[in-house]
């Protein structure tokens, strides 16, 4: 499998994974702390994250783009590399299980509780699977196939809502202490903007490789500000006490959004694009912790992986959290430390390997 | 079947043995005429004729109603009798003079193998045998009983020409170089099928085309194993990527503007003896939106024309699993007042919406196909009871509601809106599968069978090319040809060596 | 090609066991249009649902016939200690699943505003995953909201709709542009500590008993007809009294929720005359400010009006006439606004959110002065600052009571 | 070009082997614990005693 993706393929993929990870969360989480200087706690979280990345990027320019995993083997040994990979494995299945639970969670508080919240989680892990199952580069392209509709989803449900925007919403800025800002771009923090590190791992693979690292932040950068401008629009829609209320705050704007007195449900057009968005970064998840087995494993394919890391995502994401408000507070609290810790053991291996390559 | 192809392997095994000998022709004629009528088994339509001049003696030998009997005798029979007239006999001549004289009718090759030139006599040529002879001469002066040519009926339109591809590969390959007046046109045969030795002639133009599609259709050909070919829907399937796909990734038409079209985009195209249908290759999915009359047209009515085909293939595809899905899982989706009539019709109906939607689009399929197998005569008869069935006793008898009748026949007339047959009939199965995925997880369930057909999509590949091509891998140059027809104009139509696909 | 088995095997898997769960057929539901809510005997809560009676709606096709001869809605009461147990025990008596999506509107009798108060419903009805928040919130005035609901209108037979096109349509002289929702209830109530007001609704002819069919066939449609009034007042959750439909339509103007058009009426500046007017595109700002101690609202609109009709001694053809008009509208809008706010002083409610205002543009100052609300705004000094223009005469530029 | 028709399958090695049954192994002991009714793999448990005095000690409340 000569895997070969293009830069477009690549911008598309960070660009959903950013988006869709928490366009209809991001207002919710970031308003409970900072009300409604939410937009600036988005607005810190995207800045701090743009600098992690760039950070990463960098690091991963100096050692000329090879694949993750085998830079984790390169610069910390055999075994030390392989604990690392193993450890990357494991967060990415974590993060797919994760991302599915948040799937169902949505499908049964919003759109039909009456239904078992396992459907939805083995019907999108049938198709995770089916694609990963035809390769990392049909997700790609299927990636870029989707992206334009998505992204006109999202313009145009932002457009919808941009009527009833009153500014006097977002009154007084800067009113909340610099605290609760801090505490509400924390937890956006982990959220989008460090997970993204996982698309690092198929930065070796992209066919050109010049201006990669701007075209990754751009891609963050962009992503981001859809982020801000998703979280200023919902609060100056709904005012931040409203919008602490929800648990998918943006899909209740749109609810209440009415075009004409026949055309008033539009907040299917976000719930389809947030699918679909959702489907990308589960798909990306997984297919990275799919390449890392293979590294491991060292074969040729991971085909042979697919069907029991599924079974293990899918028991992963009913058995990590008993409920809904268990896995939300464990988002908004340790999510971002948890995955900092990563990010940090990942930035030290690069140095150190940086270092080693020097001496 | 099975064991008529044990049978023939037997024969050939048989005969393998002893071919080598037989193969030499005779300088007896009779001789060659009798081993010929035993290896065809005696056929009532072989004709030999021999004509004595002293003791030179000639054979012609045909199958009756292949050849023009007209001509026979003034091109062949007559130059002959009056050369031998002339010269006294054939010994007497030089082997020069015989050859230039007997140019005289339509082209003629001359062979020493008796099996090939009995795949020329069956072929419809001329078979010419000389007493003291070891060469056969073959002419060729086909004629058999064809159609004419006509308005091709699977592919109508209002503007552009009506001239449509015939059963018969000549004029097919005359009515592509009557377009394209360009030496560099290529017609390269085969021949495939075991038993029925068809022929077939891969066309392109030299230069413009696709060096690897053609590369991969020639090898493809001639490694397809078969007995049998008589149509190109069998060819197409035979030479199809493998793995299971309802989308064909081989186009056919019946039109030679299109094959002339795809020929100067670099595409390759194969015609066959016996059927109007010409295949192309690559293909892409966006090509079979794209009709002929799109560039007839003016570019701003072909645009707005080739969306309404993207929506109603939309439509025939997903309209009545959105049905299913927005009456049994999302009610609150639809606005209130049509909900309110919804559910009124819906009142007294006996069966869930999946199993309504299923039978009435069950119904129409087997009217269609009924539509298309009956005798023309019972026509008005299927279009009543059917009219009656699906229209209106359905919804009186209270059976199903008359919202899913307006579904069924929306999707029925989406799903003619398509100039290709081939694509509409994927969007005719997938249907139903989308019922069922909207049945169990309402619009959820859409969207994942969604996604992963458009996996598929995007896996496919037709002749190495990506089957989604200008969408993805995107790109941006080829998209004024693929959702919308911009202006021929804005950019002349430049034809690149690598276009194809 | 083992693994395409596998997915063929999970697929038919999911289909079998977890297919086809949270699914319903529309033939099984019970859409509900509106609900009300009045109090029950003692502690309890009673519950009016309004719902269509699909065999009606189907409209002359199907074996009904006649499509007028049905009810084209029923109401069911059912009572209980919570108004989730309420909706439980008319699970007991309907045969139907209760789909509360397609509600339009909520309507409260004016005894449970008063006595009980609204905070208990509410969480019910925001909670319920299939109830949209934008739906109207109503009080009914000097009635239960099982009458109001139980009443077949005239025009649309079904009072919900009737309803529904009062607010949205006609928009009644009210003037409130689309209405109020749960949702600004809420948010008012919760989110910015303002007290809520919500639409009044109540029957023309308070005691005609119109619910039976038959009384569609009178030709007179006054006694079944009903009609918005003026805005509930509430404090917290508890409504205490209720705006005139002036006061109404002046709160609708200072809060920026006016309608488009509104029509007004208002004495002629001498004599006894009237003017009648069309108001246009009323804009403009309410704010507090905040010096010191003294919190002064300034109201600062203008608009644009059409007459609509005129009765005063006005020469509309001279300068001065024009400009008297213009005067004699604005002074009587001003009066009309000052007076609205006057009342919600009396009242001691701050219905227009000043207190919100005066945080999210000074949060600074409001801070300091937060605990002294009461007395603040007691105090409050009230500049109001109205200029209408004519923009058109209408039809006719002079009129019959010109002084010559 | 003659792989159109043709499925590739190669012999497992002993570390893809391995591998194998590790995933295996540890997806089959989770999905049975879980289905059992025990949390076989307590990471979120982990994870909250370790990182919940961090983030209580950052911001408090």
């Amino acid at each position: 499998m000569n895997l070969q993706v293009s830069r477009f393929q690549f911008f598309s993929i960070v660009l959903n994974f950013i988006i869709y990870s928490s366009i209809l969360m991001a207002p919710g989480i970031t308003v409970i702390n900072a009300k409604q200087d939410g937009w600036l706690s988005m607005l810190l979280a995207l800045g701090v994250g743009l600098a992690a990345n760039f950070l990463y990027l960098m690091l991963f320019k100096k050692h000329g783009y090879p694949s993750l995993f085998e830079l984790m083997d390169r610069s910390a040994g055999k075994w030390i590399g392989t604990a690392l990979n193993i450890v990357i494995v494991f967060y990415a299945l974590h993060l797919t299980a994760m991302v599915v639970r948040n799937l169902s969670n949505f499908m049964i508080t919003d759109v039909s509780p009456y239904s078992s919240p396992y459907i939805y989680q083995i019907l999108i892990l049938l198709v995770v699977a089916y694609t990963s199952y035809h390769g990392v580069k049909n997700l790609f392209l299927i990636s870029e196939l989707f992206t334009p509709f998505i992204s006109l989803f999202v313009i145009g449900s932002l457009i919808v809502i941009i009527k009833h925007f009153k500014i006097i919403e977002l009154k007084p800025f800067f009113y909340n202490p610099p605290s609760a800002i801090l505490e509400g771009a924390y937890s956006t923090l982990g959220f989008p903007f460090i997970e993204i590190m996982l698309a690092g791992a198929f930065l070796t693979y992209v066919k050109r490789k010049d201006k990669l690292v701007s075209i990754a932040l751009s891609a963050i950068a962009i992503g981001g500000a859809v982020l801000v401008i998703t979280v200023i629009l919902v609060i100056g829609n709904d005012s931040a006490y409203i919008v602490a209320r929800e648990s998918y705050p943006t899909y209740s704007v749109m609810r209440d959004v009415s075009l004409t007195t026949t055309f008033k449900r539009v907040e299917i057009i976000i719930g389809i694009a947030w699918i679909i968005g959702l489907f990308f970064k589960i798909s990306t998840c997984f297919c990275v912790a799919m390449m890392g087995i293979k590294h491991l494993s060292k074969s040729k394919t991971f085909r042979g992986y697919i069907v029991p890391c599924a079974i293990l995502v899918w028991a992963m994401s009913n058995g990590l959290h008993k409920t809904f408000i268990d896995f939300t507070n464990f988002v908004s609290m340790d999510w971002t430390l948890y995955w900092f810790t990563l990010y940090s053991f990942v930035i030290i291996t690069m140095l150190i390997g940086l270092a080693r390559k020097r001496a | 079947m099975k064991i008529y192809r044990n049978k023939n392997k037997q024969a050939k095994e048989k005969s393998a043995g002893k071919h080598l000998d037989k193969d030499a022709i005779s300088p007896e004629v009779d001789e060659n005429i009798e081993t010929i009528k035993q290896r065809l088994g005696d056929p009532f339509d072989f004709m030999a004729r021999s004509y004595s001049y002293g003791k030179d003696r000639f054979a012609l030998c045909y199958i009756d109603g292949m050849v023009s009997k007209d001509d026979l005798e003034r091109t062949i029979v007559y130059p002959l009798m009056d050369w031998l007239r002339e010269n006294d006999s054939f010994d007497t001549i030089g082997d020069r003079d015989f050859r230039q004289h007997i140019q005289i009718p339509t082209k003629m090759k001359e062979t020493t193998s008796l099996s090939s030139t009995m795949d020329d006599l069956l072929r419809g040529n001329i078979v010419l045998f000389v007493q003291g002879r070891r060469q056969a001469f073959i002419a060729s002066d086909q004629e058999w009983a064809t159609r004419a040519i006509s308005e091709p009926e699977s592919q109508t339109l209002i503007r552009g020409p009506r001239e449509g591809f015939v059963e018969t590969l000549s004029i097919n390959a005359t009515l592509i170089r009557r377009r394209i007046t360009n030496p560099a046109l290529r017609f390269k045969s085969f021949v495939i099928g075991k038993v029925t030795k068809t022929q077939i002639l891969v066309t392109y133009i030299e230069g413009y085309v696709n060096e690897n599609a053609l590369k991969e259709v020639i090898n493809r050909i001639e490694s397809v194993d078969t007995l049998e070919v008589y149509e190109t829907g069998m060819l197409e399937e035979l030479m199809e990527e493998k793995g299971y796909s309802p989308f064909p990734t081989i186009q056919s038409t019946e039109r030679p503007d299109v094959v002339c079209s795809a020929l100067t985009e670099g595409k390759v195209s194969i015609l066959m003896e016996g059927t109007p249908f010409v295949l192309i290759a690559p293909t892409t999915f966006m090509s079979f939106f794209q009709a002929a009359e799109d560039y007839y047209t003016r570019f701003d009515l072909s645009t707005f024309i080739r969306m309404i085909r993207f929506i109603s293939f939309w439509i025939s595809l997903a309209l009545p699993a959105t049905y299913v899905a927005l009456t049994t899982f999302h009610q609150e989706l639809i606005p209130t007042n049509l909900l309110v009539s919804l559910a009124a019709q819906r009142e007294g109906i006996p069966f869930p919406a999946l199993i309504e939607a299923l039978v009435m689009e069950g119904v129409f399929e087997i009217l269609r196909e009924a539509g298309i197998r009956m005798p023309r005569q019972i026509g008005p008869a299927v279009s009543i009871v059917g009219a009656i069935v699906i229209g209106e006793a359905a919804v009186a008898a209270g059976l199903v509601s008359p919202a899913i009748v307006i579904v069924v026949s929306l999707t029925a007339i989406a799903s003619f809106a398509n100039p290709y047959y081939s694509i509409s009939g994927s969007a005719r199965l997938l249907r139903f599968i989308l019922m069922l995925f909207a049945a169990s997880a309402g619009i959820f369930g859409m969207i994942v069978f969604t996604l992963a057909l458009f996996i598929h999509l995007v896996s496919l590949k037709s002749l190495g090319q990506p089957f989604l091509s200008p969408l993805a891998p995107l790109s941006v140059k080829k998209q004024k040809d693929a959702f919308f027809r911009f202006p021929l104009w804005w950019e002349d139509r430049k034809k690149k060596k690598k276009v194809g696909g | 090609m083992k693994a395409v088995y596998t997915i063929f095997i999970f697929t038919v898997m999911v289909f079998t066991l977890a297919g086809c769960s949270g699914r319903i057929e529309l033939n099984d539901l019970l859409l509900i249009t509106s609900v009300g809510i009045d109090k029950g005997e003692g502690d309890r809560v009673k519950l009016t649902f309004q719902a269509t009676n699909p065999q009606a709606q189907a409209g002359g096709q199907g074996s009904s016939g006649a499509g007028g001869s049905t009810n084209p809605d029923y109401t069911f009461e059912s009572e209980g200690y919570s108004v989730n147990e309420a909706v439980n025990n008319a699970r007991n008596f309907i045969s139907r699943k209760l789909f509360f999506s397609q509600m339009s509107m909520l309507v409260v009798g004016e005894e449970m505003a008063k006595e009980k108060g609204v905070k208990e419903i509410l969480d019910f009805l925001e909670r319920h995953y299939e109830i949209r928040d934008n739906y109207f919130f109503l009080i009914a005035k000097d009635s239960s909201a099982k009458e109001i609901l139980s009443t077949l209108t005239p025009i649309e037979n079904n009072s919900s709709k009737t309803i529904e096109k009062l607010i949205n349509i006609s928009e009644g002289s009210v003037g409130i542009k689309d209405g109020i929702t749960l949702e600004n209830f809420i948010r008012w109530l919760y989110g910015e500590k303002r007290s809520p007001v919500a639409l009044g609704i109540k029957k023309k002819e308070k005691n005609s008993n119109v619910s039976n069919f038959d009384t569609l066939n009178d030709i007179d449609g006054n006694p079944n007809s009903i009609q918005l009034t003026g805005l509930a007042l509430f404090n917290e959750d508890k409504q205490v009294d209720w705006f005139t439909k002036k006061e109404s339509s002046a709160w609708g103007v200072l809060t920026g929720r006016s309608a488009d058009i509104q029509n007004f009426t208002f004495h002629c500046p001498d004599g006894d005359g009237r003017i009648g007017i069309l108001l246009k595109d009323i804009k403009g700002k309410a704010v507090p400010t905040l010096k010191g101690n003294q919190l002064t609202y300034r109201i600062k609109m203008s608009g644009q009006m059409n007459l609509q009709e005129m009765s005063c001694r006005l020469k509309l053809t001279e300068e001065q006439g024009a400009n008297a008009i213009q005067t004699a509208v604005s002074k009587g809008l001003e009066k009309q606004l000052v007076e609205t706010v006057r009342k919600a002083q009396k009242l001691k409610l701050d219905f227009f959110g000043i207190q919100s205002q005066l945080f999210k543009n000074h949060p600074k100052s409001w801070e300091k002065q937060k605990d002294n609300w009461e007395a603040l705004y007691q105090e409050m000094k009230v500049k109001a600052d109205v200029q209408v223009y004519i923009e058109s005469p209408g039809a006719r530029l002079e009129n019959n009571y010109e002084s010559k | 070009m003659q792989d159109w028709k043709t499925t590739m399958k190669a012999n497992k090695t002993t570390r893809e082997k391995i591998v194998l049954a590790i995933v295996w192994g540890f997806s089959l002991y989770y999905i049975i614990g879980y289905l059992a009714g025990i949390d076989p793999f307590p990471i979120t448990v982990w994870l909250k005693a370790i990182y919940g005095p961090i983030y209580h000690t950052l911001f408090g409340g």
